[in-house]
Parts: C-alpha cells; structure tokens; sequence
C-alpha cells in the first residue's frame, strides 16, 4: 500500500478545514446567548477542542479504532492497540490504504472534538467551568469513542451494515441528544420563559453558520477518504442539502413571522446535519429533499421544544439531534446503488432502512442515557451549576474574570 | 413637569415598559448603564477568596411627566421593577422647568 | 445656570452641532439613547398584521448654559433638529445649581 | 438631595471610584458618553492642515446624595480626577426631589 | 480520461475557499452599511448562496455549459442537457479532464454565488426582501448564465477568443455593471447626500476583505483546474496584484487625506478583481502594473462615483465593474505566450486586445441593460423598495424582525 | 523533475492557510489593544502583507533564496538572481522538486508576511503610521531576509545543522525579540501601568487565534513540502502541541486567578509557536511535553515582563520570541531519527542541540540588536511615534481617520 497524494493533500486539507468548525461551534452559539456569556460561550468550545485533542491521541483513537477486545466488551468498544498513537505511523494504515495512518487519525480527531463542541449547548449560560472540563472528559470517552466504534470502527453497527457516511449517527445524534439529556439535568436558566433573552450578536452566528459550512466541506467530501468522485459526489450533495435546508426553513417560518436570518443559518445547518450520514450514498436531487425536508422538521421540533418550555435553547437538540436522527433514517430510504453501491427502501432494499434506524435509535438511547447519568453523577460530586449569583453577573465574569 | 428617572434591572424592563404602557405613560428616553448601590455589587465566593462584581449593567428610564402624574409614575414603577432582590434599582425625581416638542416647538411648563 | 437637554434624531446631529457652533455654544455631553414618543414608535405594515418598532435610536445632547442663554439655545436647537415629521424629539430645561470645571476648581453657579 | 453629576476622563475612572468609596460614596450610575467643551476638543496637525478631534470619549458619573454631603462628594471627585490637562471634565449639580430605592418602596426627600 | 487526485485534491479545495467569498462578501458589505441593515446586508449574501445553489444545480449549470442549442440561441445559452444534474456525474466531464464532471459543476457553483452576493451592493439598505428573492432568481438565470455560456460555455465570446481566465468578465463586469442599473432603478436611500451615513463595523469589513482575499487564490488558482505550474502561476499573480493594489489605493488617496483601512482594502478588492481575468496569462511583475493601476482607476471611479451623487455605495460598480473592465483590457495587453500560451498587445497581437474589449464591452451592455430591464419590471410589479418607514428604522427590524 | 500534483494541492492550499494567518494576527492583536486602536492594529498586520508580498517578489526571495555570493556575504545573504523573480517558474525549482519553484516562493512569501505582522506587537497603539511603513520596509529586508537565508537558504546555520523544521527560529524568535527591541526604543504607553487598558474585543481576538490555528496547519504541515506521511506527522505533533499548551496554561494560570479565556488562547499561541521547529522531527508525545513546557514558560516570562513593568504588552516577545527559544532548544533535544532521520539530545546527539542552540542564539542577538539599531535610526530621522494628542486621541482616528 502507498500512499497517494492527491488524497493526502484533500485529506490533509480536510482536517484543517474540520478543525475550524470547533471554534465555529462556539462562534455560533456565543452569538446566541447573552452579552454576559459570550467569552465563556466560546470558551467552551475552544476547551473542548484543547482537551479531546489530548485524549484522543492518548487513548480515545484506540477506544474507537482499536481491534474488539476478546471479551464482553466485544463490538462495544476498541481495546487499548493504539494507546499513545502506539502503531500509528505514517504510512498507511487499517483504515486508510491511500493517506497516512497518522492522517486517518487526525481527521477522525477533528469530528471528535466538534461533537464535544455541540454538547455545549445544553448547559450554556449556567454550567461551572471546572465541571465542564470533568464532563468533557467522561463524556467523550464513554459517550463518543464506543459511538465511533459502533460504527466506524468495526463495531455491532458496521457489522449489522448501518450506513453512516459522514458521521450522522457518531456525531449529530450523540450530541444532539446528550445536549437534551444535560439541559434536562441542569434544569432551566434562571428567568427562562419569564423575561427575553435575546442574542446579542446575530452577526457572529452567522459567521459562526459560515464557517461551519466551509468546514463541512472537509467533514462530508473528506469522509470519502479520498480525491475521487466520491468525494466530488458528498460535495454536491453537501451543498446542496444545505441550501435546501436554507431556504425550507426560512420559507416555512416566514409563514409565522418574519423570515429571520437565524432562520436562514438554523436551515442551513440543518440541512447539513440531515445529509451527513447520507452524502456518499445519495444523488443531489435526493440532498434537495433530504435538506429540505431537515429544515423543515428542525424547525417544527424548535417550536415543539419551546411550547414545552424546555430551555436546551441552543437548539442542538433540535437541529443536530433531530436532524440527525431524520438523516439516519433518509440514509435508509434515499440511498442508491448507482452512487456507492448501496441501496435504500426506495430501491426496495428494507434491511438497509432498519439496520439505519436500529443503529440511529440505538445511538440516541445510548447517548441519551448514559449523558443523563454522567450528567447526575457529576452534579452530585462537583457540582454542574454556577450558583445563582454567578449566573446573575454572568459566566464570562464569574469563571473567567473576563469581559467583552 | 418633573423628570422621574428610574434605574432598573434590564430583565425587568419589558414588564416596567408594559406597566408604564397601561397607565397611560408612552413617551421614555432609554439610556444602558452600569451602576451600583450601597451594596456595593455582588460578592462570589472563588477559591477561597472573594471578588466583588459591581457595575452591574442596567437600564435607566427618563420620563418626563405633569406634577400631578409623578405619583401614580413611581408607583407603577416600583410595582413592576421591583423584584425584591438587592439590585433591583432607584427612582429619582428631578424638577424641569420646561419641555419643549422640537416638531411643533409646542412648549410646557 | 440650565441644563439643557435635548434628543434628536441621530441623523440630525451634524446639523445640530454645526448650528449650535455657529451660535457660540461649544461644550456638550452627547449619549446614545432609545427612545419613544406619545405616538409609541413607528408602525409597519406586516403581511396583513402589523408591528409596532419603538424604542428608536436617538441622540441625546446635554448643554449647561447661564440662564440668559438658555432660550437662544432652543431657538437653536428646535431650528436645526426639526423634520417636521414624527419623531423630531424633544427638549426639555433642567436647573443647574452649580457647575465646578475639574482642571481649574472654577465654580460657577 | 441633589445628583451630582461628573463628566470625567475615561483613563481617571479607576481611582475616582476608589476616591468615592474612601469617602463612603457607593451608590453611582455610570454611563459612556461623549462630549467636549469649549476648547472644542484636541486640534491634531496633519500633512499641513489641521483636525479637530472632538466629542472625545468620556465617563459620566451620577450620584445622588444628601445636601449635606455634596462639598465632600465634589472635593473627592476634582481630587481625583484632575490631571491639570485639558479635558478633565465638569461637575454639574442638579437637584433632586425625591428619591426612592424600588425595593423596599423607601422614599427620601 | 481518468482523474488526476492531485488535481481533483486542489480544486476540492478551491471550491471550498471560493464558497466561504460568498459570506465574506457579506461581512464586507455588512461593515460598510449603518448598523440598523448590518444583519440585512449580511443575510442578502447568505441567501445568494442557497438560492443560486439550488438554481445551479436545477437549470443554472446547464444554461452555462450546455451545448448551444440548433436554434437562434446558439452561442448565446447552453441547452437543458444538465438539467437536474443529468449527466454530470464522478467521472471527468466535458470540461474536465482530470477532475469529476460534478467537481467542475460545483466550482462554477461558487462562482455564480459570489457574482449574486456582489450584485446587492446596488440595493443595499433599502431592498425588500421578497423583491430580492425573486430579482435574484430572474438575475442569475437570465444574466450570469448566458454570460458565464458566452466565454466558458462554448458561446461566441469564447469562439471570438477573448480570453477570461478566471472570471473577470463573467462575475466581475456582469456584477457591477448590475449593481450600476439597479442603484439607477431603486434611487438613492433616503438622506444621501445630506447626511453622513458612516460604516458600522470596520473591522467587519477588514474581516470580509481578508477572507475574500484568501479564497481568491481558490477563485484565480483553482481556474488552472489542475495543482500544477499553471495554478502557482495564477496564484502568485494573484497575491501580486492585489498587494499591488492596496499600496497603489494607499497612497494614491493619501494625498487627498488619511491613509484608511478602508482604502487599502478597497485596493486589495480592487488589485483581485484586476488580475482575475489575467491570472493565468501574465507574468507576475504584470501583476504589480494590472494591480497598482487597477487600485489607482478604482479610487479615481469612486471619486467619480461620489461626485455625482451617485448612491450606489458600496461600489460595486467602482471596484468590481469598472476594475473588471480594467482587468479584461489588461489581459488584453500583457498576456505573454511564455505563461500561457496567449499573447497580448505588448507582443504584437492585437486581435487579442479587440476581442477582450469586444468581450468585456459587450458584457458591460448586456449586465447593464438586462439588468435595467428586470429591475424595472420587478419594481412596477412586487415592488423593490421597502417604504419609507421601514427604510427609517432599517432593513434588520422591518424585514428579518432581528436586532444587533 | 516532475511535479507531483498531490503535493502541489496541499502546498497551494498550505499557502492559502499561512497567508489567511497574517491577517489573524491583526485580529488577535486588535482585540487586545484599547479600541480607539483597534482599525490601526489590524491595518498594520494586513500593510504588512501586502508590502512584504511586494518586497518578496522583488528582492526578499532573492535575498533569502539565491545563492550565496563569492564575497565577504557568504553564508550571510543570498544574490540578486532570482530578482524580479527572474528565473522562478512553473516547474520545479531548486528547493522544490515535486512543486513549482513559484510556489515555493510563494509559500515562504506568506511566511515573511506573517513573520512582520508578529513584529507589530512591539509598537502597538504608538506607531506613527508612516514611519511604521518605512521601518517594515527594513525590517523584512535586513533582519527577515538574512535570517531566512541562514536557515533555509543554504546559510551557515544550514550548514552548521541546526535543524528548524518551519521557523521557529526564523518566523518567532527573529519576530518576538524585534519587537522587545522596538518596544525598549519607542517606550511604554502614556498612562501603561497608571491606569488599566483593558482588551476591547476578546471574542475577536479568539477569532484571531482559531484562525492561526487553523493556518498553522499549512505553516507547519505544508513545510513537508509534500503531501506525505511527513506532513501528517507535523500536521499531528502541531495540533497535540498547541493543544497541550493550552491546556497547560490554563491550569497554571488558574492557581493565580481565573482560567480566562485569553490565557487558553494564548497558551495555543504558545504551543503552536514551540512546536514549529520540530514539527516534523518528534513524536506526538514529545509534542505533548513540548507544547506543555512551551505554554508554561511563555505564560512566566509574561509574568516576568509584566513585573519588570515592560509595555510589550501584546506579548510577542513573551510567546514568540522566547516560546521559539524554547522550541529551537527542545527540537535539538527530542528529535527522534525515526520521524525524520534526525536525533536530539535525548537520542544522545549532542552535537544537534549545540547547533540548534548556536543557530538560536544567533538568531536572538542578531534580530535584537539589529532591529534596535533599525528603530532608533527610523526614529532619529522621521520619528517612529505618534504625538501625544495622537496617542490619546487613538490612532484609528489620527493615523487612518476612521473610528469604530
Ligand atoms: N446614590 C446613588 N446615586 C446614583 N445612582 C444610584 C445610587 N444608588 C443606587 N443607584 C443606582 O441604582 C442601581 C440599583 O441600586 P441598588 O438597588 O441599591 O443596587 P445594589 O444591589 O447594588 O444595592 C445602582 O446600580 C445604581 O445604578
Ligand atoms: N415624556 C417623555 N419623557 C422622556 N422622553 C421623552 C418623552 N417624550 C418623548 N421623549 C423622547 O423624545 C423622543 C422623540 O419624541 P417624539 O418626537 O414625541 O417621538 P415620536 O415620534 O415617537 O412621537 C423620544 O424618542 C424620547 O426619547
Ligand atoms: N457646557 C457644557 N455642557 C455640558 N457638558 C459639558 C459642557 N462643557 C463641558 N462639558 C462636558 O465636560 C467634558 C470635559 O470638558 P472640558 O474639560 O472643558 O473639555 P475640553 O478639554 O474639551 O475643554 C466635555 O467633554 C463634555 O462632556
């Protein structure tokens, strides 16, 4: 096996194009959330990107990728193989016979930290700092690394033929739903529903949104692995699911307000987040759909969430969450043999469509649940919650002393 | 006329600038500022030590109004500012001498 | 001594301030302010409905000058602020029982 | 009781805060404003001709306090916000009828 | 024909840098308008990208690269052979040799975008939104796709022989020329001229121009369409000339005042756009020449601009059309056969010189009055401007319903 | 030679990824300063690139690149040949043969414009805007030119063998010790140490360092100067480096306050800055300890220089200059020669951390005095400070007449 270039250079390409999405998470969220929490908003993101860089090269690439261990720990999680980066070299690797092995795993580490990045929603404007870091690293070890060897790394979802292309399942659902499970832990913010909160900077959202899109790129297209028409193919569709989610969702909510430009960016990223599992699998004009149809229930889910009163108001529960479980199941239904070799329900293949909603539902029980009890158990010990005063001055000053 | 100007907790104002509406009181001149009381701020508890944070940002409400409405003003004020926390803010009523409408040059005394 | 204090539209500034040059009244305190008047904002058309914008942006200028000067001013003011149209702002005169220049200590009342 | 309000250089903020309070003044409202005075701001030379800088940024202080506490309130705030250049600042003293503090419902005159 | 991975690595790459243009144009303008139309200006752009997304890959790629239709038409629009994206597929296509047919179809993608984003500079701050979806659906089927048909298309600027490396005709001309006829049509904002209406975010913009900047070199270097001599080549002329460009405005506009931000800026845009039809002709000792004049005949048209009370003021026409005509004469003029092949006025070849101008004066007239034409009939019928009450409390409350 | 296509994509997309980096800085630093400086601080990183861009192409190549002359400049400077870039072309070049020799050039190119817009820090909020031009002029060329001859021109450094894998002797101790030089000639801020200057804009400073980040993969990546195994290993020991060294001075700093956010970025910074000499010489676990080592010093020396009441306030000198020190140093000490051929001390090759040391050392006294003697001669002749009125007014206003 050598290594090609033109692969090496997308992929290479690729992870530094991921990487920007970490920041860009916290970008878009900062933007979101009162002035009094924008630093710490951000910061949240930022660490995330800092820690789970660190454990993944020490232990979670092997958790994830690492061979099933012979115990009943089997198709659950990997064994302790690459601890260190031990056996990851620069040539090629188990997963990757064009790029460097190193590569696969960088590549891999980015997706990882924009996971942990998402999460934040469910507790901004009220979790302590030093609790978020303890949280961050339970849960990207329990919660995410056996999720990425479910399905990536020759777990029982790959075997039972799930298909998850870009990480639909390992990253939006995971997150999405560990999101509602802390918000439901944390509880509400003090005053929700009572009085406003209105973003202070709708401007950096949306830069927030724009580099998230870019990034994307690098997320889908780089999932092919390589510089071939595959990745071309997760390209288009990529883009194209994302303008339909655009534009859905500002048609849609235009029927009860304004077409708002947080609109507009929540349908982009919902349209993402819906094509992720599927970009390798489906045809542009099925991304129209599929990104369509994404905005549309992310945004009927957003209104759900909020008659519900239920504060997870970043909505990554209603985007990635959601938006993700309906990628899952589109993955199932939209996918055709002509584009990479694997059929859906449409081309009458029902096993493709109940190995992809049995992985996904599995996905978000497993996330859901274990987040809700790392979530308990870290607010019993440490404690998740800034007092109220801290929450009152705000995060930015009460944790990091700093202030914009 | 007097001037009543109000500092309150900015995630009161909605519910002061509905109370105000309903008694009658639309004109206002909204101004962001920080400020603190006798308290001096907040106190948190931090590593051991302890950090005051004071200039807490709130919104100051100027209205201008007759002699014979300041009571009813103050009152719709601290009914619908108050919280019953520290912070929640003061009222301070000020003599103008006159009040002057710039697009007709109307003027009140 | 007044204090003189008007809030005018922000695209009016410039002339306000060039006007008020021209008459000799130099010093000034300027804030940002939001603010509505008795017609509550401007009202927009809106897909059938409609939609109350009030709380506008506006300029506020406070000017202390001796009482004698205190009428030229607004003459001044009203003259270079005015549109005609809703909005234009209002002036209102407020008294000033000492003014203290903090370079020198100079007081005057 | 009257409002004292101090119109002072941004820099200087820091040690008339700490001044007030060695004096026993907490309670204060803050806000960013710009202003100039009759200097008409900071004249800059520039490739032979001039500019003016004015409406340079500045830091009001409102603080309302007894009759009897305003001589000190004032020595305390040209004490500490002098620095003999131009652009110090002003002091002007407004006064205040009545004022209320909205939680307790508490009123002063 | 089989793809070249390098070549299919970079030009995935390229068409990343070239979509993140699109936003940035966005912040670009954004910064520039008052602050009450900052979230306006920025959505207008967002929303470029995800209309002209789905429009592209419906009709839009179609109506470009189609083959020209037997009829009256030929040489002026492609036929409906793509539609839908039919036959564009992960194999290299007609106009691609060494890359997907769908990576060549998602990189013209971007360029259509960013040409629609450009264009709302001519109704900035008073353009109704519903108005706007509809103009820019008519614009982009109606100008840019035959333009983009015309000279890359296979349509008669092409046969003709003008020579367009990288689009300064086809998004720079088109675009400004557009911006030009619609400021004409929708009539100045209310108070132009009789107030100062200051930029709210300078640093907005610097933000944009810099990442304009660097996708440009996606834009000019990715139109090699291979990772090879020739990219490096357009690539360094690139950052030539807009250095170039920004020193020439810099100093040029300091002897009429302060040397400012904005006018380097507006230099390094104006040094782009100048270069972006000559990238892959010239040498770059050229580019300094095509930049530094390019940055010096902006200013002067912006002088110009101003002068006659002309509110179209985010410059558009200044920079992006008038130093896109700039750029196609300059090709014209100093392309030399040891780059490319192609030889310009300065070695002798004076047809080249007639057929850019012939190509850019016809694209000049087209843009010009098409656009006319369909904003006069979209204004007499939905109606393009907002009323004035709307206009007085800005586009981001009356209509997105957003405040920043 | 032919070119490689695969390398050839990643190093033009490298060097889109350094050059957006130039720009980062200005926004890194703008955030830090007082914001009536905020649109001078960002307008110098961005003067900087575009006249660096131009000097390159005219001479700096030439001086860093060419060959060394027969006289007493032997091992010293480079010749005149490559000037006007006579001479670089399209195919491969001497220091490139699987890329174009022009983008060779152009990828240093974006490293000595980053390397001036680092320098700024020195004389922030003081600069007199045209003395600023002047003195960058010099700079590039005196100090930048020769140092990067000595490194990777075929110097004496690179003779002598001292290993400097991306330029942490080049780009950060030569940019971080000028500007304590600077620094010392122009003088502290009136008021510094008086009165608190606090940061205007921390969100965009952490934009500025999510964008550095982002860059530094090309920076350090891209110079495997091929699409390789090689570069992945950088890419890796980059990413872990600037991850520990957030980490590392967050929790340090945290024992004497508050884990603030610009402490995370700022240990990144640190990281990032530590490993780019030995990026491509150690392991990922080495990077872990040298990131770590690089946030801990930098964050003392920052103690240190704030103790010592020294106004180099946006700590170029604190994590550049001795972050690079210390890189250089741990490059001879942890080089592994499974990575890259090349041991360090810890392999028990003395003789490489002698040489690493020796061309560090060097490299800080020469920048040092050099840029010293630059300062006061610029500041004897046209007065590299603002007045007074200047200086309290702000520069946005008084330098570039514009206020944000
Ligand atoms: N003496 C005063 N002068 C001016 N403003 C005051 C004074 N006292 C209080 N304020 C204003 O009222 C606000 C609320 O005051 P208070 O309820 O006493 O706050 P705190 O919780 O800090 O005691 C302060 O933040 C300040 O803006
Ligand atoms: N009674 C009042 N007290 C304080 N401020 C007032 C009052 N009435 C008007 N203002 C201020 O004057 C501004 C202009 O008032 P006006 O011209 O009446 O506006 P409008 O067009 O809303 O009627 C308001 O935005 C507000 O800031
Ligand atoms: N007559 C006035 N009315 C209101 N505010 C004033 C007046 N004169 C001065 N000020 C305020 O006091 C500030 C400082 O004034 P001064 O020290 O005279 O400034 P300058 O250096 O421009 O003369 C001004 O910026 C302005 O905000």
């Amino acid at each position: 096996m050598a290594i090609d270039t033109g692969a090496t250079a997308w992929i290479l390409a690729s992870t530094a194009l991921v990487m920007l999405m970490t920041p860009a998470v916290g970008f878009f969220y900062g933007g979101l959330v009162r002035r009094k929490n924008l630093i710490s908003m951000i910061t949240l993101s930022f660490v995330a990107f800092a820690l789970v860089s660190i454990q993944w090269v020490l232990v979670g690439y092997s958790l994830a990728f690492g061979n099933d261990p012979a115990n009943s720990l089997n198709g659950f999680i990997g064994n302790l193989q690459y601890m260190g980066l031990n056996n990851v070299g620069m040539d090629p690797g188990a997963y990757s016979k064009d790029i460097p092995g190193l590569l696969f795993m960088v590549f891999q580490l980015v997706f990882a930290t924009v996971t942990m990045a998402i999460v934040t929603s469910g507790f901004a404007e009220r979790i302590k700092f030093s609790a978020y870091l303890v949280f961050a690293l339970l849960w990207t070890t329990i919660v995410y690394d056996p999720l990425a060897h479910w399905v990536w790394g020759g777990g029982w979802a790959a075997q039972f033929g799930a298909l998850d292309f870009a990480g639909g399942t390992v990253v939006h659902i995971s997150s999405g739903f560990a999101a509602l499970a802390l918000a439901l832990v944390i509880g509400k913010r003090v005053g929700f529903g009572k009085y406003s909160m209105e973003p202070n900077n709708i401007p950096l959202t949306i830069l927030g949104a724009a580099l998230l899109w870019f990034g994307w790129f690098g997320f889908n297209a780089g999932s092919a692995l390589g510089a071939n028409g595959l990745a071309a193919q997760a390209f288009v569709t990529t883009n194209t699911a994302a303008a339909a989610g655009a534009i859905a969702w500002l048609l849609v909510s235009w029927m009860y307000g304004k077409p708002s430009s947080l609109g507009l960016v929540s349908g982009a990223i919902a349209g993402l987040v819906a094509i992720t599992p599927a970009a390798g699998y489906v045809t542009p004009m099925a991304a129209i759909l599929i990104g369509a149809i994404g905005g549309v229930i992310c945004y009927g889910i957003l209104l759900f969430r909020m008659k519900k009163g239920l504060d997870e108001s970043l909505d990554a529960w209603a985007i990635h969450g959601m938006g993700g479980l309906w990628g899952a199941l589109a993955t199932g239904i939209f996918a055709v043999a002509a584009v990479n070799g694997a059929s859906g329900l449409l081309e009458g293949n029902v096993h493709q469509f109940v190995a992809n909603a049995a992985g996904a539902f599995a996905a978000v029980i497993y996330a859901f649940v274990v987040t809700y009890i790392l979530a308990v158990i870290v607010d019993k010990t440490i404690g998740l919650r800034v007092t109220e005063e801290e929450e009152y001055v705000g995060l930015d000053i009460s944790q990091h002393g700093e202030r914009c | 006329m007097k001037m009543v100007k109000a500092i309150i907790k900015p995630e009161r104002f909605e519910f002061v600038k509905k109370a105000l509406e309903e008694k009658g009181f639309n004109g206002m001149t909204i101004t962001d500022v920080k400020g603190r009381g006798e308290q001096k701020g907040i106190t948190l508890e931090y590593r051991g030590g302890q950090m005051i944070v004071d200039l807490l940002p709130k919104i100051q409400l100027e209205i201008v109004v007759r002699d014979s409405d300041v009571d009813m003003l103050i009152t719709a004020l601290t009914d619908s500012a108050r919280t019953g926390k520290i912070g929640d803010g003061k009222i301070f009523v000020i003599p103008v001498e006159k009040s002057i409408r710039i697009r007709t040059g109307e003027t009140e005394t």
